[in-house]
């Protein structure tokens, strides 16, 4: 079987599995906002932006967007029924309230601790914190949405992130191109396999050591 | 995270409301804006040993506010009656007429119930910080008077401030003019008040509404409380004009 | 001259001559409502109320009033044209955000050095503080509408308040039925006076010593 | 206290910006909800020494976010290139992609500009902390990460929260859909964002606006910011559709 990594496209697919019915949902800036084409439509899913709308739904046509209604990307974003804006005092009531039931998150590394850091290469000297931190403390299930190894291979979940925090001990599931793992208690579970891939594979990739789930299965998208 | 909001009878809506709950109940004092069938409902049900938060502890009821003569408003005073509360944390427990005091006062002068008298900024921002994730907060209101008693006091900027602390709730009652079936509210005027801030901080919120309609059908930009505060819908009767509408007795 | 007390529409009369065109002005509950009633219609006065209502005006006809749009009374309001409504949150951060320009509130007793005492009398044992005290911090200029003397003749006006306060040092004019007096650094400067009065009868009537304005005369409505 | 909130000219509404003043512009880092003629104003007035509290620091212009190849949005930008800068208090310093860098980053690596980068929420809960009267409040939001660096911090519930303190400005720099004359505005859609937060936190905060229309004519549930928060506004260009709309230059 040929090894594969999942596109951005498969990965969101995998995430978006984790938003039950119901659910408030934000979506983080690059690769999170995708989950939103991949919501099935009976579902209802209360997607929620940090730049103040409530009930957003799939990426517009091509050049049919509105430039009052962005995600939090600032790619523009359709309505779904029942939408509504809220201005920034609210929206970050609504994240650090407690309100956002699942955030999915971009993130340059984690830690076996679910440690997230995912706002600033140190090497750059400056970086862009956003609503990252007060999604980190304010979501009651943090999902980390991200490529396993750095450009040049290295692990991006680590024993403990080099990079500077964006919130500690946050985030409970990581989905990447090859894995999806749990943050529990005892240590990184790892509960699912890209396409191809052996547990030893990823764990070569990785630098925690992973436990792995009784029912260690292949990713299904 | 249930999707259907929607209850069929305000019976229904406060089932699980349960002894020693903390309460939210909307209202600033008159008609307005009370949630006058779920007060009703809240009585069927019995909890009792309830702390309600309210800015008044039922001064309709003793001051009518223009009902008339044998018509007497629904408020919280109902369920201090029925021996249901146990404590207040409210802005105004007495009535502006020492002659029409609420039964909340007689029942504190009995030494029924307890009482913490919250100036009405402080109570509205503890509710905001519990839900908006602030722990607590420094204000100037009450600086010097009783109000900062056993509280942390702090200079910023030479000025003298108090600590005070988010106040949260197991469930809130309030009253909205519209929602729309995902929870969506908007208001009617001065009515508005203090729900949707209850909204926020409390656990399970409970609107009781004059509309219910579909999602889209209300303005993005006019809903003041997002769905996402709002677990349970549930309509008044279509019949109650007048002051069977303010929820008269 | 015959000694005139004025009456409560007479000292609501009085007040609303201490507001400037395009003050945010909030009236107490009681007598300071009145106010509402006898601002020039050709002076733009924004009244705000902190059941959430901006921009109110007199009170409607006998049984033309709307039970959604009262005032922090409790009495029915009328809407002015740019009138808005805002929660209650809002409603406080306008008051204690430093944005009344000018509040009037009833009195039990206010002190030589402004302090107010409105919410409880001690033999009640319980009281309602509502929102005087927010409104006692954060009203750039706070007026106390008053009797001069309780009912059995005794000062309202005291060195010391003996009543449990609402705000230390808030007060800036006091208005009564007898006198206008200003709270100044160097003490209680009397500047009107009921007609009929004179100052020494007023002062008979207050605990703390008057300074005379150089311009002291009769109230005017 | 003026009442006559309606300017002119844009040139006349930052007329009054002085040298070292605290700036809060609004936008959320696109082309909806920027100030775009007010920012041009202020360009050509040439306030220095500027202290700008925004949520991005001119991402638009680095990202171009839709506009066409040799179109640019007006964004912040334009006044870190004009050397009017001395401070930013940001969320969003840099772009999202290190090959096309923020004016500001240019400058920042020159050392030519201070920068205070502040979580997104906390920086909103600070400006509304300003606007409500309230010094500092306890968040959450940074604990144990370098936001706590320098900050006390403190156990509420069994959860540590920073101490965080009010931000308030000058000036906020806002834009609107509609306003009446008195100052109420309505926005759009998401292009909301900051503003309303703004408006409560500036001493002055001025408005630009697609219309102006008369007092009564917004609905009085649907106005967004009370006009009580707004010292002047003024109409941009009618003819401004298109990205000439959003601000290009």
């Amino acid at each position: 079987m040929a090894k594969v990594r999942l596109t951005p496209e498969l990965m969101a697919m995998r995430a978006a599995q984790e938003l039950p019915e119901g659910a408030v949902v934000n979506l983080g800036i690059g690769m999170p906002t995708l989950v939103a084409n991949h919501i099935p439509p009976d579902r209802l899913v209360i997607l929620h932006s940090e730049n103040g709308v409530v009930g957003y739904g799939p990426f517009p046509p091509e050049g049919q967007g509105d430039p009052d209604v962005v995600n939090a990307g600032g790619e523009m974003a359709t309505l779904k029924p029942g939408a509504c804006f809220v201005h920034h005092a609210d929206s970050f009531a609504i994240i650090r309230g407690g309100h956002v039931d699942v955030a999915i998150l971009g993130a340059y590394q984690v830690s076996e601790q679910g440690d997230l850091a995912n706002w600033m290469i140190p090497a750059r000297g400056i970086g862009s914190i956003g609503g990252a931190a007060d999604l980190a403390a304010g979501a009651r299930k943090l999902i980390a949405l991200m490529e396993h190894t750095t450009r040049d291979g290295q692990p991006r979940i680590l024993r403990r992130c080099t990079y500077p925090l964006t919130g500690r001990r946050c985030v409970r599931l990581v989905i990447t191109d090859l894995a999806v793992i749990e943050v529990t208690p005892r240590g990184l579970l790892l509960k699912e396999l890209a396409p191809g891939w052996t547990a030893k594979e990823v764990q070569e990739l990785t630098e925690p050591e992973l436990l792995l789930a009784p029912d260690l299965r292949a990713i299904e998208v | 995270m249930s999707t259907n909001k929607v209850c069929a009878t305000f019976r229904e809506a406060v089932a699980d409301l349960f002894d020693g709950a903390v309460l939210m109940i909307g209202g600033f004092g008159g008609v307005g804006g009370m949630p006058h069938y779920l007060l009703l409902a809240l009585r069927e049900q019995g909890a009792r040993d309830l702390t309600i938060i309210s800015n008044t502890m039922g001064i309709a009821s003793a001051m009518g506010f223009g009902t008339p003569k044998g018509v007497r408003p629904v408020d919280v005073s109902i369920l201090v009656e029925n021996g249901q509360v146990r404590k207040a944390i409210t802005t105004f427990p007495t009535s502006p007429s020492p002659s029409r005091p609420t039964a909340f006062e007689l029942a504190y002068r009995r030494g029924q119930v307890e009482l913490e008298t919250v100036p009405q900024g402080t109570l509205t921002e503890r509710m905001r910080a519990a839900g908006a994730g602030i722990a607590a907060f420094y204000t100037p209101t009450g600086v010097g008077t009783v109000v900062e008693q056993g509280k942390e006091k702090r200079v910023f900027d030479g000025r003298e401030y108090i600590l005070e602390c988010a106040l949260k709730s197991d469930f809130a009652l309030i009253r909205a003019r519209q929602a729309d079936t995902l929870g969506n509210l908007v208001y009617r005027g001065t009515s508005r008040n203090f729900a949707p801030i209850m909204a926020m901080a409390a656990r399970v919120t409970i609107a009781e509404v004059d509309y219910i309609v579909q999602p889209g059908e209300l303005d993005p930009e006019a809903v003041v409380t997002t769905g996402i505060f709002v677990k349970r819908i549930v309509k008044r009767p279509s019949h109650t004009g007048g002051y069977q509408g303010m929820g008269a007795l």
